[in-house]
């Protein structure tokens, strides 16, 4: 018998790697955030499943207290974050970080105009 | 469990209503693909928020268990309206002047759609 | 009753996955706005009926979502202007 | 009783729920995918609001109500604006692309990151029976002074997660304000922008916010009983004090001055006090049975004001004057 809970916590496992593939490729310091937080979802979808699978006892209110205080503290997070990656790009006028690597050079192209 | 209203002509009304909006919806989805320029898409747009979301809540209501949810639903319609006429305002003004400029960033940005010609 | 509820849930849907692929398409940022929009309404129209199967606790959500939803769009708008004004205003 | 009519609603077991949810999964991974891939920084922000939504519908499958109504408010709301006016100001970084990282690279991370998925779906699959805290909580619900779980188990039994978790708060808006330039000290939070006014905008902004209000305190009221409490009234609180700013009716506040500290200091030096009072009478954090209720509603009040503030200061961001390089 498939149940929601076994769908959406393989889910959940999906959406970690999808938001872990993101956080490696790209060096964009916004996208990391944005594809961390996606990871971070993720781990709460897994968690939450893992929190209902009896389908005699129903959901588990202590998952669900965690994942809130979870989601509010991710956004916290993101908030200085993201504050950082907008206090580094004024100083540095970059969005990457610095890498050791020798294909160090397309970023800062995009300064559109 | 969906309550003491599970009179058959209620039920009639939520089969009837609900199937309408529905069709709504799908006339808004299929019209925001098919649409040729972005002021017919938002066109397509409202019809399927305005009047499909409203017939699932007017067909939904002769479900309700109470009061409280009867008012709850009608409010979720109100500001879905009141959301959907704004933001559509909004954006239609977006689109208006700038259309020009958005459609030389998208190209830009690599996306040379034939979509993208005005029809004015 | 219950299954047809959550049939129409399934088609609503099913539209809200049509309209997502508008957001990827584009073409213009203004399409974007607009199927996310679509999506958002979508998403109460998928909620109420869920909502309907259960015990209605989930309207809660749906009126929370729809709120969120008016906001959203207007920070949208926000951005493309701020945006197109710096473009004009940066363009020597 | 919460999670009987839960289990009641699921007793019927039909084709078309795991048809939704299958559904559901499969928009959800589309939407992940798309966030997180793409040319156009912009695009992903949309996708990844859009996929807060889809979330929060999924909590609702998984039976957490009061899950998915903070989904609903942070991952659908105030996430995606955070990360949009960062982009805003980033707005030179619009058009960023992979390509500085080799195809091969791409290949071997997706590789690895469906590894990991996979070892994680194993270690989900094989988990042993649940026996889950449900029966402990119901238990003790009793003397909880709320009926709902989640509510008893954030106020009450886990009371110090909660706590800390508005310090965490505290700590983060600290964090941002402490990267204000000297000069910038003082000024209103958020970047000064000076768009002309617009009518549309303007009713909107106050239409909205009062229905808003409404809803932030429904929340918190209902919290105790049904799905709802202090952040899921606060995000809400915080979005439309953020529409009111947006709008042009109010300016943003000013930082650092002493009534944004007090009311922001509030509802963590509410929560603190009376989890002193509870140590003279006994143990640190403990609620007397008889007054759980009161105490708990009491403190998500004061908690809900703090939270709104925090929450809409961090989205703000530090102030910012228009002068940059």
């Amino acid at each position: 018998m498939i149940t929601s809970a076994m769908i959406f916590g393989l889910c959940g496992a999906a959406v970690i790697g999808i938001g872990l593939y993101g956080f490696v490729i790209h060096r964009n310091l916004l996208r990391r955030v944005l594809a961390f937080n996606v990871i971070g979802s993720g781990i709460f979808l897994l968690f939450g499943a893992m929190g209902y699978r009896s389908p005699i006892l129903g959901a588990d209110p202590v998952p669900q207290a965690l994942i809130i205080t979870g989601i509010v503290v991710a956004l916290s997070a993101t908030a200085l974050a993201v504050a950082l990656v907008v206090a580094y790009a004024r100083a540095t006028g970059q969005s990457t970080l610095p890498e050791d690597g020798a294909e160090h050079k397309t970023e800062d192209k995009a300064d559109e105009r | 469990m969906i309550g003491l209203n599970n009179i058959l002509i209620f039920d009639l009304l939520t089969y009837g209503l609900t199937s309408l909006g529905l069709l709504f919806f799908l006339a808004g989805t299929v019209g925001i693909q098919r649409f040729p320029n972005t002021h017919s898409r938002l066109h397509a747009l409202t019809k399927a928020d305005n009047l499909g979301l409203g017939l699932i809540v007017l067909g939904l209501i002769f479900q309700a268990d109470g009061w409280v949810t009867v008012a709850k639903l009608i409010l979720i319609w109100i500001l879905a309206l009141l959301a959907a006429g704004i933001s559509s305002q909004l954006v239609a003004r977006v689109a208006l002047p700038d259309a020009v400029r958005l459609k030389g960033n998208e190209i830009r940005e690599r996306h040379p759609s034939k979509k993208t010609t005005r029809h004015d | 009753m219950t299954t047809w509820l959550m049939g129409i849930s399934v088609a609503l849907l099913l539209c809200l996955g049509a309209a997502l692929w508008r957001v990827w398409r584009g073409p213009t940022d203004a399409d974007r706005l607009m199927a996310a929009q679509l999506v958002g309404t979508g998403a109460v129209g998928v909620t109420l009926p869920l909502a309907a199967v259960t015990d209605w606790g989930a309207l809660d959500m749906a009126l929370v979502l729809v709120l969120l939803a008016g906001f959203v769009a207007v920070v949208f708008v926000k951005y493309v202007r701020f945006r197109a004004s710096n473009n004009q205003g940066d363009n020597r | 009783m919460k999670s009987e009519s839960v289990t009641q609603a699921k007793k019927q077991p039909d084709m078309i729920e795991p048809l939704f949810d299958l559904i559901l999964s499969a928009l959800i991974l589309a939407t992940a995918l798309a966030a997180v891939t793409g040319r156009q920084v912009f695009r992903s922000v949309i996708f990844f609001i859009v996929y807060g939504v889809l979330i929060a519908m999924a909590w609702l499958r998984l039976g957490a109500l009061d899950v998915a109504l903070v989904e609903a408010a942070i991952g659908a709301g105030l996430t995606g604006v955070l990360l949009l006016g960062a982009l805003g100001r980033l707005k030179h970084l619009g058009q960023i692309s992979a390509t500085s990282l080799s195809i091969w690279f791409r290949v071997a991370m997706a590789f690895s990151a469906a590894g990991v998925s996979l070892g994680i779906s194993w270690a989900f699959i094989t988990l042993p029976e649940p026996v889950g805290l449900q029966a402990a909580v119901n238990t003790q619900l009793t003397i909880a002074g709320v009926e709902n779980p989640v509510t008893a188990v954030l106020l009450n039994f886990r009371a110090w997660d909660t706590l800390l978790e508005s310090v965490v708060l505290l700590v983060a808006l600290i964090g941002v304000w402490s990267l204000a330039q000297n000069e910038d000290w003082g000024m209103r939070a958020g970047l000064t922008t000076h768009s002309p006014s617009d009518e549309v905008l303007t009713s909107f902004a106050q239409i909205l916010p009062p229905v808003g209000l409404l809803v932030g305190v429904y929340l918190v009221w209902a919290g105790s009983s049904q799905p709802g409490g202090a952040f899921q009234g606060g995000t809400v609180l915080a979005a439309m004090a953020l529409l009111i700013v947006m709008a042009g009716l109010m300016a943003p506040p000013r930082v650092g001055s002493t009534a944004v500290r007090l009311i922001v200091v509030l509802g963590p030096a509410v929560f603190l006090a009376v989890a002193l009072t509870g140590a003279l009478s006994g143990q640190f954090l403990t609620l007397p049975p008889a007054m759980a209720k009161a105490l708990i509603l009491g403190i998500e009040l004061f908690l809900m004001l703090s939270i709104a503030a925090t929450l809409m200061l961090l989205v703000l961001g530090p102030p910012e004057s228009k002068a940059k390089q």
